[in-house]
């Protein structure tokens, strides 16, 4: 056991597995000599050389595609989009070339790459740096798609991620990246589309992603305060997603609710409580209620951005008021 | 310009000198180029040419569903390039991929198959016309969302570059391409990472209805930016087989010798519409006429003529060409209706579509 | 009155408002001399000009920052991005930018653009022009989406979104375009944000929109004759969106069901699902249910295609089945 | 090249002669420019240089939040351009906008407070440093996603086009910028309609941590690439605010007459890291101090001194400058935190954000 944070949990976790697999590469901008803009990538470089870890120009596109290009003769591989809000540059290669080429061909070709990328809010960098767009991934058919809560997740889920061969978009969240915790020795391996039940729970079931994890986990030990027990989802993958982790939660519950860091509309708790609302519904005992980002452009201000993204209060007091 | 300017432009278009290749066709006789390949490449010209006349019969039997885009008269480039690549190098198309498909050695029956949305299509008819791929031919995918597969190109060269394999990766597409950001990310990565691509730009003079230099800042919209990434300016005819074969041949060896990549644009003429939808009235008539002179075909006929090949040994690879194109229209006509099992299979790995458990 | 397509409304409703604001300019592809390659800009050249009816290059960016711009200082501008599955290449500048950029400078700029494009399937155009993208704007803040069904509703919702002072996304559907209905006389305009009941019914409310809404009718026909009253909503606006017509409806039936075109997860439907759990939970007598495509890139082949998208029967076994 | 071949790069650059502006500082002394527009001029490097150095206090007393990128040693370029624009003109920055900001004439208090994240700031606190934008000084915003404002700034352009007025919109962005795809679409674009537009490169010779010419095709990212769109080369020194001033009055006059678009490359260097999380350890020692020695405010307070202009004039400025920001600073702490009313207000143009009844 060793204590590891989340920022270098990125690197250990994709170290793992360049030294597994020798064909794996990676490649983005300032991941190499710089180590990353996030310093996820430290140390990678060193280890493991300039032909498996390279820099590129800003050429999102170019990124993608050279990925996807390398992943259709076999080779894996990890790219890094700094920010998730640049898949907004890159968003043909992600949404309509990488994720429907094998559909499209027929299954002739297999897409084993990986895009990791820095997603989410609470660093006040205002509406171009901060979004959380899981869904962006979610609702595009042919994408796999992770995110992350602690550094053993992120260790775990990455070797998942690089050695599943369909693309998968990894999401690592900003204000996470300096969260320690334990891990375990030896090799760490995961699998995709298994959540997490983080705590047991009787009266509501909370489902969480990433940043929200933590203050779900908080909210619900101020329930518990207030005599209200409610279980925490970790859901952590979002395709393929644990229907049946969080189905018979809601079954023991009869409550449900969603803590979303994404502005509201069309949000992934959007998908998750419209499958809840038709295949738990003779379970429910109340309404289905999302907790997300109002659905406003995130503000730079601290004071705005704070009251902008789920609080532990935000969730508490919504639970309280709607489970009477 | 202004928009008058443009719109004046676009009257001016109508009456002004078609623009074709400079060069004299007979010059290219010369080249080292031996003639059991010639003759290949006229049976290749005539398995492009014929092949799409029949895809364009079945459309007008509406066979054919959803849209298509034939390069007639621009299979010259196909050809050229096809004749010079080594099996396991990778090439990749647009929408108009039917030659680029063909001239990697894919069989003509699953490709009409294919065109006509049946199950023995080579894509199982989930892609249709416009994404034809035979990964078993090098054949990398025909993508119909201008400029990524630039990119993806990058992608495939990468690799071998990576493996030390010395295979080599060609990418074709359109003039009006060459305005998109893609195209600008791609050629300047391929440059830096020294990477074995050739990025073949086919330019027949227009973007969909729109004569492209109307609306590109500079005449030859690949050849004059090649200096933007610090490559040779590169301008051929992309209508005569032999001049796209000897390019072809010089930048890939040089690619494959780990020289880099290339960019060259060859001057061509779609003869019909850009689309199945579109009868190309936009096209001044004696455009239309002076580049039906310069068919790539009766030109490598008349050479081949030059060189001494006789005219029956010429029509005798044409009929059995025409053979061909018949059995794989039996093929394809054969064919059955792809039925749900294909709906959710080949999202994922597995063979499946799964998205929860 | 008179009859018109669904294709000639686009043009009629792009030239009413032309003629009423002369400051109005669009532009795209192959739009002015070809009329656009839908034919959904026949005349406008040739009654507007060349300043006003603008062909561009291949160049989705250029396009939408122009629009951008220009509205920045005050210019009107309708932008066309000729297949909807082309704002990938474009969607930094249309989720990043035009939607952001109001509330990033604190509300200093309007952005008076208005975003044509042909959606959805039925074309047997593949998986990378046939997708139907509603939510792909939908999630973005500070975007208004609208999708019409019919050629009135595509003239008044030209009128409504043109003179909107924000950047709307307006979804012409590519296998509603042959389509013809009586428009009225004299100038059409709408209103953003307004559903409409086009049957009324008693036991379920079915909520469909664009290409899907025919689907629904025709469905609700049927269903009348085994007894069961659909109401159908056509909900048009999916931004701003119309809850109120949508609540209440369920209120009435206390039956709730989606038809939606796009792939499953995160469609527009999900949104409207979560709100319906909640805030009309105790109005439910069954589960909230979507009728979807399945969550794959669209198939070329006719049959496939036609398997994929949601049908008339299947919307009506649907209902059946779990209306018991 | 290949990897190794960038890896050795990188290790030689370390080593390598620092790129400078070719020619002379002095030889500017003679350019046409009036000795009241130099003092402006001078007035305004103070200004922006004073400015940044009390932000980077500000950071450094955390009371600024998130990020922030300064223009600390590139203040000739905004210093030059700002001199030459009309109050009605347009300017578009990056996320590296406060000297574009405040050249165009806002107020440093509401800038100032901007970085602070308060409601007195110029976005009430909710773009932050990286969003400056004062519509009535006719700057139009800082974006910081790479290259989309250049494709905004067409749009202003052709609005002016449209209108019929003059006015001009001066585009700044960095030398990274260039490898992206939406580069190529805003210059293809601006060409070919011919719009009142100047893109300006700022060349600090870093994206981010990387050396731009490791990874970009042709020396000059910017320059080099003019031809593709047909567009005059034009490189300067940009840390020289003369010539830059007297570059800016020439194109942006030919853009003003509807003689189009230019595409203007200035030379220059950050003093600093790329943004306050970064110390620029990459940066070669020798390379520092070569630039530091050609740091545009000592180089042109030399000139002024040369032209005639007292030591103590210049010492005036400086400090009316100073007590400026010193305002600037009081009015800052003193705005408060934005309040729950501007959270969701300004999303739609009737100050809302409201997305259902
Ligand atoms: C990003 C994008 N924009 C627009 C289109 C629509 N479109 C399809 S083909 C075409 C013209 C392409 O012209 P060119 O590159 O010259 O190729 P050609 O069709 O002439 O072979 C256009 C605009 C598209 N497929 N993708
Ligand atoms: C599309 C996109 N990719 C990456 C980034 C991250 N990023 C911010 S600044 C920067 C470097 C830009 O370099 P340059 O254009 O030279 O401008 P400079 O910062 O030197 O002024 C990068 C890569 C971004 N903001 N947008
Ligand atoms: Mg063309
Ligand atoms: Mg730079």
């Amino acid at each position: 056991m060793a204590e590891l944070s989340y920022r270098d949990a990125v690197a250990y976790g994709i170290a793992q597995e360049m030294r597994r697999d020798p064909r794996l590469v990676m490649l983005g901008e300032d991941i190499a000599a710089a180590g990353g803009v996030f310093k996820t990538t430290v140390g990678l470089l060193e280890e493991f050389g300039p032909d498996r870890v390279r820099d590129t120009p800003i050429s999102e596109q170019a990124i993608l595609g050279a990925a996807m290009g390398a992943a259709m003769t076999g080779v894996p591989v990890i790219a890094e989009i700094m920010f998730s809000d640049f898949l907004a540059v890159c968003f043909d290669i992600l949404a309509n070339e990488m994720a429907k080429t094998r559909y499209m061909t027929g299954g002739q070709v297999n897409i084993p790459v990986v895009v990791r990328t820095a997603n989410g809010g609470g660093s006040r960098f205002g509406a171009q740096h901060s979004q959380s767009v899981e869904n962006w991934a979610m609702m595009i058919p042919g994408l796999k798609v992770v995110a992350p809560s602690s550094p053993a997740d992120v260790i775990g889920l990455m070797a998942a991620s690089v050695r599943d061969p369909d693309p998968v978009v990894f999401f690592e969240h900003k204000s996470l990246m300096a969260g320690k915790a334990e891990i375990p020795n030896g090799e760490i391996v995961d699998e995709l589309g298994k959540a997490k039940i983080l705590r047991a729970g009787t009266d509501c079931t909370i489902a969480a992603l990433a940043y929200m994890v933590p203050r779900a986990l908080q909210a619900a030990e101020q329930l518990a305060d207030q005599g209200i027990s409610a279980e925490v989802i970790d859901v952590r993958s979002l395709v393929p997603l644990d229907t049946r982790a969080i189905l018979s939660s809601v079954t023991k519950t009869s409550r449900f609710y969603t803590v979303e860091e994404n502005p509201r509309l069309c949000g992934w708790g959007a998908e998750i409580a419209s499958i809840v609302a038709d295949e738990a519904f003779w379970d429910l005992d109340g309404p289905v209620v999302r907790v997300t980002t109002p659905h406003v452009p995130l503000p730079a201000a601290e004071s705005l951005e704070d009251m902008a993204i789920p609080s532990v209060d935000r969730i508490v007091e919504t639970v309280t008021k709607t489970i009477g | 310009m202004t928009a008058e300017q443009f719109d004046s432009r676009l009257l001016d278009y109508a009456q002004r000198e078609p623009r074709m290749p400079s060069g004299e066709d007979r010059s290219n006789d010369d080249l080292d180029i031996a003639l059991d390949e010639r003759k290949e490449m006229y049976e290749q010209l005539q398995v492009l040419r014929q092949f799409e006349k029949r895809a364009y019969d079945l459309f007008l039997q509406n066979l054919v569903k959803g849209t298509s885009h034939l390069s007639l008269g621009m299979e010259a480039i196909a050809t050229g390039f096809g004749q010079a690549m080594r099996p396991d190098d990778y090439s990749f198309a647009t929408y108009r991929g039917h030659a680029h498909t063909l001239a990697r050695g894919a069989d003509l029956g699953p490709v009409l198959a294919e065109l006509l949305g049946r199950e023995n299509g080579i894509l199982k008819g989930k892609g249709g016309s416009m994404h034809l791929t035979s990964v078993e031919h090098g054949m990398m995918g025909s993508y119909a969302i201008i400029g990524a597969h630039l990119t993806i190109a990058n992608g495939t060269a990468w690799a071998a570059q990576m493996r030390g394999t010395d295979q080599v990766t060609v990418c074709f597409f359109g003039d009006g391409t060459t305005n998109i950001g893609a195209f600008h990310e791609a050629l300047n990565f391929a440059v830096i990472w020294d990477l074995p691509v050739i990025f073949v730009c086919e330019n027949n003079l227009y973007m969909e209805y729109t004569p492209i230099d109307l609306i590109t800042a500079v005449d030859n919209p690949a050849a004059d930016r090649a200096p933007a990434y610090g490559l040779e300016r590169i301008l051929i005819d992309g209508n005569d087989a032999d001049e796209v074969y000897e390019t072809a041949r010089r930048v890939i060896s040089r690619a494959r010798a780990g020289g880099g990549p290339s960019l060259v644009e060859a001057l061509t003429y779609r003869e019909q519409g850009h689309s199945r939808a579109d009868p190309g009235k936009y096209r001044p008539p004696q455009e239309v006429a002076a580049w039906k002179e310069h068919d790539p075909i009766p030109l490598y006929h008349q050479r081949l003529l030059r060189l001494g090949v006789s005219e029956s040994e010429l029509s005798q690879i044409t009929q059995d060409v025409a053979r061909r194109v018949d059995d794989a229209t039996e093929f394809a006509k054969s064919g059955a209706n792809p039925g749900e099992e294909h709906l959710l299979s080949d999202v994922w790995a597995d063979g499946g579509s799964a998205w929860r458990n």
